[in-house]
């Protein structure tokens, strides 16, 4: 199994998921998170006082799936993400050594 | 009570003369309006109520919502400890000190500790006597607590509490007696209607003093300091902006036409603050802010508070603008070159357009400038360097005697929490809250 | 209508004796005072509006933000529809039950159904029945809203509704024609200035019956349960200070010394109280915290309400104290020993805050302790006497009648929602919406 | 001033004959009522100050809650600036051109820019001028703040703050004129209490033209556009809620029995149109939300509002209920029908439930139906007729000139911002900020 | 060393927690997340507007422990996490290079 | 490729970015979590409720770079992050299969 971890834009969110799911993706994890990369962020002025806001609002989706699906997964996310300007995001493949549904005890690619 | 009557007696003879405020023989006018009226008590029960408004919630939102979410909950605690101490020392001495019977220039004696000798019957002007000392009350405990903003995020909660209420004792009552008790500043003629000595710039030079004595906050600089929830700082804002209505609307102490002009100008006087200072923000950045817009409404209200029954309504528009583009440029520049950390600006814009206010009044007050005049005989350089005398006189008592207090409250329970404590913030180490759980 | 009359006899009567508020021929007094007075009038406005303002969103807010965040909302709508049922209610019959012209000790009759018989040019006392109307309908609303602070996170909203429609009708109509319809009370010459007893200890009660019949929610004493934002309670407690300033001194029912009186003592009352939750937290476990100002702030509030035109302001700093030190051990020692959960602590504060001010105010209310006095003849003992008498009467009616109405509710509409919904928070399961999308 | 010196007159003769108000001789009627009087000057200084809380920070809360948090400063600063603006602009050439000594229908003349001729002393009616011009200011400002709420998260600043100081020149003054200020509507005798017809159809239809000349949010339907805080919202509503007692009480211009009604029906119009929001909630989806509740308040208010004094309280309920029911329909159904964006309901609610207040007005005010009665020989049906007539013009009126000021200032500054900065949200692209750092 | 990564049920946290700490786990990382999977999420209406909120709050728990109790943790977490009703989460375990506790450079098995 | 994950106490997040940026990494992915472990929460209480709050605020970094990068990601991360204080945070190296760059495709270290 992999775990796939993409950094994609926030308004993109709801595309990806559903693109995902179209290819058969039955669960991920999603997670606001605050993105540093080569789009940079923006300043804020508080009265005289400026502030460099260097991270940039992302989401971060967590999918486990089995080897096979794992190629399809890349591809469905690099097609949904993309807007073809900077700050599109990432995706990073890790491989999985074990799943486990919680609410049955099934293991290996029957729990995913 | 002298300043009810002042103003009462102002307000009567407004048809016939445009006066400034002026101390005069509180008994003859007593003798002459000794009987309550509804209207006027009406008003003033509301004006009470509108000043604690801008003291619960209103100055601690407008601060809350400045400082980190980490310490938004200390500046509740602060001003509503604070604002409490000073209710019970104001009847306890507090009227006594700054309205009391004595014929002194500093100090109104000890003749109603307690409040002795008042009961529901007691007059003040239109107005039962019990009536102006919650109005006064209401002004004696939000003055500190302007003060607090300028070291936030690092008092110990009983520092703060202490010096304020040495505070008030050695310099709130004093002031107050020489504006408004019949001491020094009225006999000088000063033209203050709302307060604009008393409470603003007093409370910014006391600001100033301590961010100073105080130090800087750890990080100053260098880490995000960006306001936790501007929502909450604009509630704040408008709390304030509504309950002033009551600080320089009531201060005519009568519901009559300088109560209204008061009103009318309070209102146009913020409008021109706010767009001057969005409109310097967008010369000179780019972008109006909501910070900016709501500095701007703060500068404003300061600016118009000494002024607010003197000038007419258009020249309150320029007074404004000019309280709020002197704050600006004040705050976001001037204060940048100093290495103070006066944390919410309570210098800047309390202080600074207090200043500006002052001055002005003693300029639009001018019946050309479309304002009600100036007392029989007195020029408008006259008023003006009367003006600056009891700025100046304020400053230098301020200054002097703030430092001391912070440094006997320093000795006593100390002024700062320990690094680890401000690092954590001060919800958590000195409240043990969390000011939100989502 | 009697309430003002008396209360306005008991006004003009001040400067020559202090009388308690008790039960006078209406006709007489109206015959007296039967023009209008535009002062009173306009104060009773505001204090109108101020006492809608406790409502919408005073206690709300103050409920909303001591629950968490998944049942933010559910406070807010059963308050708002509470409020709605009650004022509908109120015009159909519930004036007439309260204020009525029948001669009952309990019940004030149909003859004002519908209002009948108001003009716009009908007085009660110098303003128009139609603001009397509306004043006392705000009390009437309020009271409702304040007990379902016992049950918060777990109630059927329907249940909420139905619950508080029937206990307007069957306590609080009785209760209030017994204080101020001309009833029980009233002939027995109790001293409750703005309805601590049918206001504050009625919810009290009426919260800890529900809590004891609704039983805890789930997880209670092992999951985090911290209000999810302190700031929103902050809010909603100085909305609540501030109106009610409308509650207690709009219950003088004119703008004069005894309202001024009422106000400056809701002021010193909740300083007392404020500072002393605050001291009491600092010497048992270190620290101030912001819910404990808010806690204090609102006992006091409480326990001033029945004393407010009665004691003096001096008197009113200990007597909130008082009660405020007596719900703080109530609150934190006493309620833990027992397995309710009471979850707002509406009777922890509203209840026992509400039984020490309605005993001392029959204390504090002696000359020789800076009050009003007692009505010729009547001893303090005595006064204590009737107090005690009338919050027992009050206890006995509130409890019995309260828990047959919770059963009646249970098995019309069903009082609690099922576990899962409650896990889920009663925002999604019960209003289909989050209270935040940040 | 003839607005206030007809209710005024209108207040007087209450007793002898309820009478619609209608223009008069304004002289006339100045001669009767010539001195000021302090209870009605007291009612009006605070309805002044509640008006403005409606603006400071009501509206703002009540939109900034609705949309996403990326916004919500966006409608600080707009609501802000246009209020300020529109003030300045008052007291410039506003006051003139709405209340201007002009005999004409359509426009009061150059007579009073810059205030001309207005001192402390000049009376309106029973009240100072200044307080006249005050209070009819804070009309004047918030009206166009309401309008935003139609483009809300794609708008320039600069565009919505031009758009509203043509707006109020070409479209509120006239109007006001015609309804108030002796002009067209006055005439006719339409019965508009406080201001149904020039405040809310009127920037319902503005808010509408606006949505469909800038066009809907990007990824409308699409994304997830839930309100960011609802505890925002539900603030403002509740401000909204209790300054509308200024805006519909205050608008008797005096402290009497009028305005006692209209507070009274103001009550419980609310309390029907947010019971009968809920109920229809409840019965179609089966769920009441907090929502609904706040968008049943607001339909209550906007239905009550022309007929506040008018009618009777139990009337009003259904007035009210009435006005929430058509406007849920239309916003729940009619609206998803058509593309446009009115994103929050300005023209659904205000719009929608001014129009069935105004035509409910003539309805309701039937004595039959518990109301004061039509003017000496008006029939139901014709004062039903004229309500149509002056609610016709308005939509005509206010379509055509709103269009071209829409199309004018998109010309001069443009309308709306780019694509980028809209999906990163106003408040850091026109603002510079951001409103949350939790 | 093994990474556990489980999502859970929100009100199933504290129960997990003290579970794990009475097997020796000595800490771990908490985030707030969304969940998608089987359970499916809800409506919310806004006036005429209705959204479907697809996503469901879970916590995310992360765990780094030597291989020898990987399974133990697993197994604990499959316990205390379980209410036998759809969404009870999912349990992923994957190897982990190396380890390092910041404060005193402790590396390996030492550092967790 | 490495992931390498820290978690590291808030007021670190700066210093750390910083220090990183400075070895040439150029991209992150930030989020706030609550941290469990040797360092204690701490008691709050509200009116009579007292709630023990087990965990802590800390930030977790996730920062994959190329193999030879890694170890003085680790190095930079743990001079950076150090207080010598309990609660410093730990760091974790895991093993990436694969990265991809959302708005070109690109894949491997030329991803990162
Ligand atoms: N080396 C990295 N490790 C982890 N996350 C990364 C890395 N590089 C980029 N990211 C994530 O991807 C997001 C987009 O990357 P960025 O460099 O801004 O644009 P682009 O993907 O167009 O090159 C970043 O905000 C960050 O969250
Ligand atoms: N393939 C997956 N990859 C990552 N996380 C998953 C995956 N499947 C499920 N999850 C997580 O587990 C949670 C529970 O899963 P769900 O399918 O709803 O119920 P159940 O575990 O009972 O089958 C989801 O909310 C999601 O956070
Ligand atoms: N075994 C672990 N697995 C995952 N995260 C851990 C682990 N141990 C500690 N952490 C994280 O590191 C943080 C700091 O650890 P802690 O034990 O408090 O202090 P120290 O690092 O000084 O030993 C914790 O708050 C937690 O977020």
């Amino acid at each position: 199994m992999k775990l796939i971890i993409a950094a994609v834009k926030p308004f993109k969110l709801e595309e990806v998921r559903e693109a995902l799911t179209a290819i058969g993706v039955r669960g991920m994890m999603v997670t606001e998170i605050k993105g540093f990369g080569a789009q940079s962020g923006h300043t804020e002025i508080y009265r005289g006082a400026e502030y460099a806001v260097n991270f940039v609002p992302k989401v971060k989706l967590e999918i486990v799936v089995p080897d096979a699906l794992a190629d399809e997964v890349v591809d469905t996310i690099l097609k949904a993400a993309k807007t073809d300007k900077i700050g599109d995001g990432k995706i990073f493949v890790l491989d999985v050594a074990q799943a486990v549904r919680v609410r049955t005890g099934e293991a290996g690619d029957d729990a995913l | 009570m002298k300043k009810l009557s002042m103003i009462t007696g102002l307000a009567s003879a407004f048809a016939l003369a445009a006066l400034p405020a002026l101390a005069q023989d509180a008994e003859v006018v007593e003798a002459v309006v000794d009987t309550i009226d509804s209207g006027d008590t009406a008003w003033m029960l509301m004006s009470t109520a509108l000043v604690a408004f801008m003291i619960f919630p209103g100055i601690a939102l407008f601060y809350s919502g400045l400082v980190r979410a980490k310490s938004a909950l200390s500046l509740i605690v602060q001003t509503a400890l604070i604002a409490c101490t000073v209710m019970v020392i104001w009847v306890v001495y507090g009227y006594s000190f700054a309205f009391g019977p004595s014929e002194g220039m500093f100090f109104g004696g000890f003749g109603k500790v307690f409040l002795s000798g008042v009961t529901a019957d007691s007059l003040s002007g239109t107005i039962p006597e019990y009536l102006f000392i919650a109005f006064q009350m209401t002004f004696a405990a939000l003055t500190p607590a302007l003060i607090i903003g300028g070291f936030v995020e690092r008092v110990k909660l009983s520092g703060a509490v202490l010096f304020c209420a040495l505070w008030v004792t050695f310099v709130y009552f004093p002031i107050a007696h020489m504006a408004w008790g019949g001491g020094l500043f009225g006999t000088w003629g000063v033209m203050d209607f709302a307060g604009g000595t008393v409470v603003h710039i007093n409370a910014g030079i006391a600001a100033l003093v301590g961010a100073y004595v105080i130090g800087p906050r750890i990080g100053l600089g260098k880490d995000l300091m960006a306001p936790h929830s501007l929502p909450l700082t604009f509630i704040g804002t408008s709390i304030l902006f509504v309950g002033w209505f009551g600080f320089n609307a009531g201060s005519a102490a009568a519901a009559d036409g300088s109560a209204s002009l008061a009103m009318l100008n309070t209102f146009t006087a913020t409008a021109g603050a706010t767009l001057a200072w969005c409109l310097v923000e967008t010369l000179t950045r780019g972008k109006a802010s909501a910070l900016g817009a709501c500095s701007g409404v703060i500068a404003g209200l300061v600016a118009v508070t000494p002024a607010a029954g003197f000038v007419g309504p258009v020249g309150a528009i320029f007074l404004g603008a000019i309280g709020s583009i002197i704050s600006f440029f004040f705050v976001a520049v001037v204060k940048n070159k100093f290495g103070y950390d006066d944390s919410l600006d309570v210098f800047g814009i309390h202080g600074v357009a207090g200043f500006v206010g002052a001055i002005l009044t003693g300029v639009f007050a001018a019946p050309s400038l479309g304002g009600v005049g100036f007392e029989e005989g007195v020029t408008m350089g006259a008023q003006v360097w009367v003006q600056i005398k009891s700025v100046a006189v304020t400053i230098v008592w301020g200054v002097v005697v703030s430092f001391i207090l912070y440094k006997i409250t320093d000795v006593i329970v100390g002024l700062r929490v320990s690094a680890d404590d401000e690092r954590q913030g001060l919800d958590q180490t000195s409240h043990g809250e969390s000011a939100y759980h989502l």
